[in-house]
């Protein structure tokens, strides 16, 4: 059997990455929104396996929902995205320092 | 007469509210000036009712007052007087009429502010020394900055922001100390009242720094040396009302509060660290002598002085405990804390009229640099008479109110220990030194230029502001039995609490 | 090593893989492709914990959608991929450091010492005739219908929102009055001084 | 499964407003621009319609909908701070936004909407609800930072905040399904009984902890979860800067109540440790770098941080007394922004943000009414009393105290020092600066009164912060 | 009144206040010649109220008590009253009778002075001043009349305020009192520690019990209390008294007007310190060391005083040295507790020596306010009853016998040579070489001015002319007093005049010795006349008259031989310059030193702006922090991450 550290590890490996992802790419804000994606997919695995070995079904509802709500956060994400590259005609990460201080 | 009427609450609120009525009247009907002297005059009336009505033979607080104010917490509006504050108050009263009347003419734009602030300021202040709750004092004790930095700002002179900012936060600095110190009582007590305060016992280490707490934030207001270095910035700054409120009362709430909170409060972290209270004192006294003689600026040199007048009280309150080690009667510690008192009283009324002379004189040539002026009496004879007057009292001339002081601080600190009275009367010689070079400079000799040629006597008001100042530093000198006999039974009172140890 | 622990290291592997790649590729339409390769895997596994309902979601609504709508935007943005390529590994070294570190804390807490085997049991199988979705939908619709209201607005919120960051307003027929009246006849009228034409080259 | 029909009187607010955000959504959409107006009365009236709801059934509770769903007298009072505060901010934002092209009805369907969020979080009683809830608000907020379409730092400040905002949810969510898989449920109620009934493992639980830590001290800014606070706050239109200073601080100070008071509370040794880190941090970075700033919304983020810092003083104390002052703090905080960004935007003009400090230049004498006002405000903040930002200071040093975290309150106070500082500059610039143009300045009259009663509510709160504080403890005890 | 009273008291302290305040208050409204009567008629009831009390003094009577309480704390009373004695009594009738004189002299001597009435005010406060620094009960109201007289002191010598050499020199009196009265002042307080109270009677009560404790000052170091006290007390006296090496405010002082030199710094004010000792006996008696200090001090300032005044030119200045070595000459009288000799000697040289000055004052104005001895010559001529009068009181000075000077000094000198104390050897060697020096100096002057060639050009209005009567009339007066005040030595040496205000232990009565001598005046005179004093002071006469009269070149020629010595004296041994450079440039130099690095560098600079300037640079650097990128920003947070599980769960 499949322990549910397995599960775990998998998912905080797959958080780190994500988190990882997060700093080190400096140049491309879409995989940044990937990245994030990513991470949703990590904090499901997890609600996912905590249901699975506690028999308790509602972890499997705060995926679902989850998942709705990443739709909704891609789709706000991904429009503030394109406005941004209306303004800047660049999604470079380090083009946006006009703020700072 | 007086016990049937809310007299500290109408002391306290009526030149509060009149404020807000000149604030609010504005400057355009020229109502200010007036309606505010107005307000003045009657707050003084009424808190000469304090006097008449003060009953000398008991330290209990007197007209108190008492109603719940924020219940979650027990904090309560508490009021009430003893012989330390009376006086203290009366003081208030009487210095917010000269300044009144000290900025009829002088303050041109924005009367009904710089009124109203004063106005304000006075009710703050008069609330200060009645508040028997300690967040009720808290409050009043740092609201009080607030008129304070706005009259310095507003009206100042040309370095106002540099001392604005530096009073504020230096001031400010040293009262969250205070306010930590207060809320651990209340940890430790349960109430947020003073007089429960003195009740609480406490452990050595718990003093130790709650009394450093209590040092911190009076240190600054005394100001003791060496966090002394916002007073003669904030005074150079500030317009000559400022200057006379700074100077006549807010360096006394210092005073007062160790008077009322450190003393009593810790008595054996007091005893235990007497040494640095005494020693700051005496470094004051004769350091800042040193610095006074070295200033050019009339202000600075007024503000100097202030903080080595101030030297003595604190060096009074601290002898205390090496003055019971040494005697076996108690009159040597009453000396003591009612020379730190007259010393107080005394120091209000004459760095008050210091910085009215400085005034005037500013009023009419725009500098303060004594290098500036010479042979003021040739042209303004009846000036030259004042301010010869208040610089003998400020060097503590016997006769004048500035000697009772230290007179009796020099005596008491002799009891604890003959250094200490060695160093403290030092002050008869620097003291005299500053301030009579200074007279020398400015007001003998030739007259020195165009400028001083041109300078007109002063006139009919500022004589009355000078005159009643000097009526009154004239009579505390020459009978202060009046001004101490009122605190005696306090002073007692607080001597038994210092000698109990509330280990 | 049962053949289920073989899937699922088998899927573990790919997906980590995967998610590598999305993070460090340069090109980002490849990235998208990992990631749906990675939503692929994840699916994968959420079968191997009986969430079917959930799994067959991932790649519905996921993969359909979210990930078209990611090609999408990256096609329509016609990102310039050359200077995205620079400075990429000058703070690698102490980003995985980092990360490393984290996940060395994270997997001291949630490996076997918590949650092994021997602590965790493995849950009792279901019955047959369990529906995963059908425990889902009943929930969903019952104790759930709060949240379920909820994420619906979201949804509302996540239309309106995009439509009106991104719907370019045709221009407005409607007059402004006021800028009419603010209209300073330099910035209608520009004067251009040109040289006299000369008639006869005309002719 | 038995089903029962959720008392649904409870959420009546909730549910009023929804309906009423679908209608102005609805108007909106069918009147396009036009609709502007309309949808600004229609909020309007469905924030002061929710207000009173709120109040009608104030102090009434239980839990509804399966025990997702609470309403407590904390519920109610935060609820209604929240709408009464929006009211405010969709007053001031007004003209703001009509100078600035910004006036569309989305504005409206968005702020409703985020509001609608705020009161899901403050009612959550399930890790759910409170996710969906902040969700909901944090997406109308992105979405309102970027509205301002053709401005780049607006846009940059959204992108920013979005990006930052996901990851902060990510963590969060990760904690929550941390916390889940240690106590095996999602519902607050029920972790509460599961921790009290022991056997859980403590690593795992503080594991979790750390991450819904750091969700929370996202969302209220605390360092070093704050970077996006300054950026967003400076780079969104102050009207929105506006709004998000203001309520959903508030919010967030709920979900931190529910989850560690409500959820964690029996394991505050746990979370403690960790809010004082934040805390001090903030309180010392805020205030600090406050001091560096020359944009006045920059500096109110800074000093925003640092008030975070202190609030947390207040949870960290673990004690009913200290959860009431970070509520009393969290409430007078809102005001205090609410009318610090007020003043900004009632100094703007089209084509004219006054957001740099310089601007402020002779206030006094251009209109010496307003100077007075953000006089009021600015020693608020500052914590100098007699004013409300004096209590909310005192109220949760005094919780720190009674805990004897003494070191704790002395960074506390040294950097409430610090933090005068830059009050007193802008107090400085008012009053002792001469003012570089000398218009009289003149403001709509509904704004006028209102920045009135917003600081002279500060003053009375300080006045008399009795009532108000009476109110918050009764919410703990 | 045939009794001591309260309000007789009152009314001879206040009666010149009173005046005082007319015409310092009313002066301009009043005229001048209110003013002066005002202030005339003030001093002029004191006078005679204090020769009545005189009077009743001398049969018997005697008076202490309280007017009103000052102060209170805990058992000890503060209190201002009176206390009359024979010392009080001789003392207010010395004060009242030199003070009307000199108010009479005034109105001749200022008449044209702008400050006619602020003058009189003056003076009439000094004489209250004087009055309840004699007459007070208690050390507390001593204090005060001794600050008060301090007061007067120094707005007189100011009082031409334009001249700069003036306020320089009143600030510079005031200063150097202020060093006596700083000793003085932790003398009383020490009195009060040891004793309990302030009232004199209490304090002498306690004397003996006193004398047998020791104090440590610096560890390791016994010292007796009293000596302590003493000396403490004694050095308020050389403050106010101008012994060395506070003397050096007395010469300046003469830059104030002739009137107040005589009155202020030759007759009452500067015997303050004398009266002050006198007063104190009762402990100065316990205390040998104390007594051998003020015996040695005395010494010097009566020997090296002397010398100053050989070579001064100012007319002023040489008789302002000659009290500072007359000055001395009291002081050794009660370092040898020759109290009564002392206070002989003061109350002697109050009339001469004011005779003096009043003398030098009619000089000054017949030579239109030149003072420098060089420019006169052969006033004789010009001003008889101003020659009789100083010549008169030169004799009384180097004490010709018969002249009050003669017995006071002689017995001075007598009691020196009985005493056995520490110190009085030297003590006897000065005094008997200052009656040469005195002698010396003063008929210098008296040939310069008075006699051989006029060294001015006065034509027509300008000759110099005798003084009108108002001042003639107060020098004539003096001049009688000069000649038989000395005929009371009887009584008040021999006698038991001083029998209750003065404490003499046997084994330091060296009057009594003294008075084993003295058998009547004529007695005393012969006797006189055969001691080296005498002869001394005629040897003194003689080379005056050698060496100004005879051969005026050789003076100049002494000059050049003995430069360097001359040039010591010239600089006053350099207490001055000492002084100037040392005390008021290094208290500048303190001052600025406090100030600029002590306050503005290391509290200022590096404290509180430091602090302020630090917090600033890092805010600054932490604002570098957040730089814009978002990849920072989350690189904070998983730091922040990182730390929390780092610190709170692993």
């Amino acid at each position: 059997m499949i322990a549910l550290s397995d599960f775990l590890i998998l998912g905080a490996l797959l958080f780190s990455l994500s988190v990882a992802g997060i700093f080190i790419n400096r140049k491309n804000i879409i995989i940044l929104l990937m990245c994030i994606e990513l991470m949703l997919l990590a904090v499901n695995l997890n609600f996912i396996a905590f249901s699975h070995y506690s028999g308790d079904i509602a972890g499997q509802i705060f995926v679902f929902f989850i998942l709705t709500v990443a739709a909704a956060e891609a789709a706000i994400g991904l429009a503030i995205l394109v406005v941004l590259f209306r303004n800047m005609h660049t999604i470079n990460v380090a083009d946006l320092d006009t703020l700072k201080g | 007469m007086f016990t049937d009427l809310p007299l500290l609450s109408l002391l306290i609120w009526l030149p509060v509210l009149g404020g807000i009525a000149v604030l609010v009247n504005g400057d355009k009907n020229g109502w200010a000036r007036p309606l505010s002297l107005v307000i003045s005059v009657v707050t003084l009336l009424l808190s000469l009712g304090l006097y008449i009505g003060f009953d000398n033979a008991t330290y209990h607080m007197q007209f108190a007052e008492h109603a719940s104010w924020i219940s979650t917490f027990n904090i309560n509006y508490s009021l009430g007087i003893d012989g330390f504050s009376m006086p203290l108050i009366i003081l208030t009263t009487f210095s917010t009429v000269i300044v009144v009347v000290a900025g009829w003419e002088v303050i041109k734009d924005r009367v009904s502010q710089y009124m109203a602030a004063f106005l304000i300021m006075e009710g703050l202040m008069i609330a200060v020394f009645s508040s028997l709750d300690a967040i009720l004092f808290y409050v009043f004790f740092e609201a009080m900055l607030i008129p304070l930095f706005l009259v310095i700002g507003i009206w100042g002179g040309p370095n106002r922001v540099y001392a604005t900012i530096k009073f504020f936060l230096y001031t400010l600095f040293g009262s969250v100390f205070l306010l930590l110190a207060l809320l651990y009582l209340h940890h430790v007590s349960g109430s947020f009242s003073i007089l429960d305060f003195h009740q609480v016992s406490l452990t050595m280490q718990e003093q130790i720094y709650l009394f450093l707490a209590f040092l911190i934030a009076f240190a600054v207001k005394v100001p003791m040396w060496p966090v002394h270095t916002w007073l003669p910035d904030a005074h150079v700054e500030a317009p000559t009302g400022g200057s006379v409120i700074l100077a006549a009362i807010t360096l006394k709430i210092g005073g007062y509060g160790l008077i009322r909170f450190a003393l009593p409060i810790t008595p054996d972290a007091s005893m235990a660290l007497d040494w640095l209270v005494i020693g700051l004192s005496l470094t004051a006294i004769v350091y800042i002598g040193f610095v006074a003689l070295a200033q050019s600026d009339l202000k600075k040199l007024i503000a100097y002085s202030s903080i080595a007048h101030m030297g003595f009280v604190t060096l009074g309150l601290f002898i205390i405990f090496r003055i019971f080690a040494n005697s076996a009667t108690d009159s040597g510690a009453i000396l003591a804390v009612e020379g730190a008192m007259v010393q107080m009283i005394s120091h209000g009324f004459i760095a008050a009229a210091m910085f009215l002379c400085v005034g005037v004189l500013y009023d009419r040539m725009h500098t303060r640099e004594i290098s500036a002026y010479g042979g003021v009496i040739n042209t303004m004879p009846i000036f030259s008479g004042f301010a010869v007057f208040f610089a003998m009292a400020n060097a503590g001339l016997p006769g004048t109110s500035g000697f009772v002081g230290e007179f009796m601080v020099i005596l008491a600190a002799f009891q604890a220990n003959f250094w200490y009275a060695f160093l403290a009367a030092t002050t008869l010689i620097l003291g005299a030194a500053y301030t009579l070079w200074m007279v020398k400079r400015v007001i003998f000799g030739e007259v020195a230029n165009d400028n001083v040629a041109q300078l007109t006597d002063i006139n009919r008001r500022e004589f009355l502001m000078l005159s009643s100042l000097a009526i009154i530093v004239l009579a505390i000198g020459l009978w202060p039995a009046p001004l101490t006999e009122v605190m005696h039974a306090s002073v007692e009172h607080l001597l038994t609490q210092v000698s109990q140890s509330k280990l | 090593m049962s053949i289920e622990k073989l899937i699922f290291y088998g899927f573990a592997v790919i997906l980590l893989f995967a998610a590598t790649m999305v993070v460090t590729i340069r090109n980002p339409v490849k990235a998208a492709l990992f990631l749906i390769l990675a939503f692929f895997t994840s699916a994968g596994i959420w079968l191997i914990l009986e969430a079917e309902f959930l799994a067959l979601i991932l790649v519905l609504v996921y993969v359909g959608a979210v990930m078209v709508l990611f090609l999408f935007v990256v096609m329509m943005l016609d990102i310039d991929l050359a200077p995205l390529q620079e400075g990429f590994t000058q703070y690698l070294p102490i980003g995985i450091v980092v990360a490393a570190l984290i996940t060395v804390e994270m997997i001291a807490v949630l490996g076997a010492a918590h949650f092994g085997l021997d602590i965790v049991a493995a849950p009792i199988p279901h019955p047959e005739g369990y529906s995963n979705t059908r425990e889902i939908g009943l929930l969903l619709y019952t104790v759930y219908v709060y949240p379920f209201e909820i994420a619906s607005v979201i949804l509302t919120v996540a239309i309106v929102a995009a439509i009106t960051l991104t719907l370019r307003e045709k221009k407005s027929k409607s007059q402004n009055i006021a800028e009419q009246v603010k209209v300073r006849r330099e910035d209608r009228v520009r004067l251009i001084k040109m040289d006299a034409v000369n008639k006869e080259e005309v002719d | 499964m038995n089903f029962e029909v959720p008392n649904m009187i409870f959420a009546l607010p909730e549910m009023f407003m929804l309906g009423m955000a679908c209608v102005i959504l609805l108007t909106v959409a069918y009147l396009g621009e036009k609709g502007a107006n309309i949808a600004y009365g229609l909020s309007q009236f469905t924030l002061i319609m929710t207000a009173f709801l709120i109040y009608r059934s104030f102090g009434e509770g239980g839990l509804t909908f399966d025990g997702t769903y609470i309403k407590d007298t904390f519920s109610d009072v935060l609820k209604l701070a929240i709408t009464v505060i929006n009211i405010a901010v969709l007053l001031y934002s007004t003209s703001y936004l009509k100078s600035r092209g910004l006036f569309k009805g989305e504005y409206y369907v968005l702020a409703i909407f985020s509001t609608l969020g705020m009161m899901i979080m403050v009612s959550a009683n399930h890790f759910l609800t409170l996710y969906l809830g902040l969700e909901l608000m944090s997406l109308c907020l992105y979405a309102m930072v970027a509205m301002h379409r053709d401005s780049k730092v607006a846009t940059e400040a959204a992108m920013k905040y979005f990006i930052l905002g996901a990851i902060a949810s990510g963590m969060l969510l990760y904690g929550m399904s941390i916390i889940y898989g240690a106590t095996g449920s999602l519902d607050l109620a029920t972790i509460a009984s599961a921790i009290q009934t022991g056997g859980l493992n403590d690593t795992v639980l503080s594991f979790g902890i750390v991450f819904l830590v750091i969700g929370i001290g996202f969302k209220l800014g605390a360092v070093p979860f704050h970077m996006w606070l300054p950026d967003v706050y400076h780079g969104a239109p102050t009207a929105v800067t506006l709004f998000l200073a203001t309520a959903p601080k508030i919010a967030a100070f709920a979900m931190a109540i529910r989850i560690l008071v409500d959820g964690l509370g029996d394991v505050h040794q746990h979370w403690q440790g960790m809010l004082i880190m934040l805390s001090v941090l903030s309180m010392i970075i805020g205030n600090v770098v406050a001091i560096a700033q020359t944009n006045l919304k920059r500096m109110l983020a800074y000093s925003t941080i640092s008030h975070v810092g202190f609030m947390l003083l207040g949870v960290l104390s673990g004690s009913q007394e200290g959860y009431a002052a970070a509520m009393f703090y969290a409430l007078v905080y809102s005001l205090m922004s609410l009318g610090a960004f007020g003043m900004i935007i009632l100094m703007s003009r089209q084509g004219f943000e006054a957001d740099n400090i310089d601007d402020y230049k002779g206030l006094s004498e251009r209109n010496p009414w307003f100077a007075l006002m953000m006089l009021i405000l600015m020693f608020s903040m500052a914590g100098i009393p007699p004013l409300a930002g004096f209590y909310a200071k005192l109220t949760v040093i005094k919780a720190i105290v009674d805990i004897n975290l003494m070191s704790v309150a002395i960074v506390a106070v040294l950097m409430s020092v610090i933090g005068a500082f830059y009050y007193l500059r802008i107090i400085k610039v008012m009053y002792f600066d001469k003012a570089e143009q000398n218009e009289p300045l003149e403001a709509p009259t509904d704004m006028c009164i209102m920045i009135s009663i917003n600081a002279l509510t500060v003053l009375a709160l300080g006045l008399f912060p009795g009532a108000l504080l009476a109110i918050c403890a009764s919410v703990f005890f | 009144m045939d009794q001591l009273n309260q309000t007789l008291l009152l009314t001879i302290a206040l009666a010149p206040l009173a005046g005082s305040i007319i015409a310092g208050f009313f002066g301009k409204k009043i005229g001048k010649v209110w003013s002066h009567r005002a202030a005339i008629y003030g001093v002029a009831i004191s006078f005679v109220l204090s020769a009545w009390v005189l009077k009743l003094v001398i049969d018997g009577a005697s008076y202490n008590e309280t007017v009103y309480q000052w102060l209170q704390a805990g058992s000890l009373s503060l209190e201002v009253g009176f206390m009359i004695d024979a010392l009080t009594a001789i003392m207010m009738v010395v004060v009242t009778f030199v003070s009307l004189m000199v108010h009479i002299y005034t109105i001749g001597y200022m008449y044209d002075d702008d400050g006619y009435s602020r003058f009189f005010s003056y003076i009439s406060l000094f004489t209250f001043s004087m009055l309840m620094l004699v007459m007070a009960n208690n050390f507390m109201q001593l204090f005060f009349g001794w600050e008060a007289v301090g007061l007067v002191s120094y707005l007189l010598i100011g009082f031409w305020y334009k001249k700069p050499t003036a306020i320089y020199a009143n600030l510079k009196a005031f200063l150097v009192n202020r060093v006596g009265d700083f000793g003085f002042l932790l003398g009383i307080a020490a009195v009060l520690m040891y004793a309990g109270s302030l009232d004199y009677v209490e304090v002498f009560a306690q004397a003996p019990a006193i004398a047998t404790q020791s104090t440590e000052l610096f560890a390791g170091h016994s010292w007796s209390v009293m000596t302590v006290i003493c000396i403490l007390l004694f050095i308020g006296a050389m403050g106010k008294s101008a012994q060395v090496p506070l003397h050096v405010w007395l010469p300046d002082s003469m830059e104030g007007p002739t009137p107040i030199s005589a009155l202020i710094h030759a007759a009452t004010m500067v015997t303050a310190g004398i009266f002050m000792v006198t007063r104190m006996s009762p402990l100065f008696e316990f205390s040998e060391t104390a007594l051998s200090f003020m015996l040695i001090i005395g010494a010097i300032t009566a020997l090296f005083m002397g010398f100053l005044g050989l070579i001064q030119n100012d007319i002023k200045r040489v008789i302002a040295y000659s009290t500072l070595s007359q000055l001395g000459y009291m002081t050794v009288a009660l370092g040898a507790s020759a109290y009564a000799a002392g206070m002989f000697h003061l109350m002697t040289h109050a009339f001469f020596k004011a005779l003096l000055f009043l003398g030098a004052g009619s000089v000054i104005m017949a030579m239109h306010h030149q003072q420098d001895i060089r420019k006169m010559g052969g006033l004789k001529k010009y001003m008889p009853i101003t020659y009789w009068t100083a010549l008169i009181g030169s004799l009384a000075l180097i004490g010709l016998p018969g002249l009050a000077g003669f017995f006071s000094k002689d017995a001075i000198i007598e009691a020196v040579s009985y005493s056995t104390i520490p110190g009085s050897s030297f003590a006897y060697f000065s005094v008997l070489a200052g009656v040469f020096i005195t002698a010396l100096y003063s008929f210098r002057l008296f040939f310069l001015v008075f006699h051989g060639k006029e060294r001015f050009d006065a034509e027509g209005d300008h000759k110099p002319h005798e003084s009108p009567a108002v001042v003639t009339v107060p020098l004539v007066l003096l001049a009688i007093l000069s000649v038989i005040a000395g005929d009371f030595i009887g009584p008040i040496l021999f006698g038991d005049f001083f029998a209750t205000a003065i404490v003499v232990h046997p084994e330091h009565n060296v009057l009594a010795h003294v008075a084993d001598e003295y058998h009547g005046i004529f007695a005393f005179m012969l006797h006189g006349m055969m001691m080296p004093a005498f002869w001394l002071a005629m040897l003194g006469i003689g080379f005056a008259y050698f060496l100004y009269m005879v051969r005026p070149d050789i003076p100049a020629k002494l000059q050049q031989r003995f430069s360097g010595l001359y040039r010591i004296l010239e600089n006053k041994y350099y207490f001055d310059a000492f002084n100037e450079k040392v005390f008021a440039g290094g208290s500048r130099m303190i001052g600025q030193f406090l100030w600029k690095v002590g306050d503005q560098t290391i509290i200022d600079g590096a404290v509180v702006n430091g602090t302020a300037k630090t917090v600033g640079a890092i805010a600054k650097i932490v604002r570098k922090v957040q730089t814009g990128y978002l990849y920072t920003y989350a690189f904070a947070m998983i730091i922040g991450l990182w730390l929390l599980l780092s610190y709170f769960v692993v």
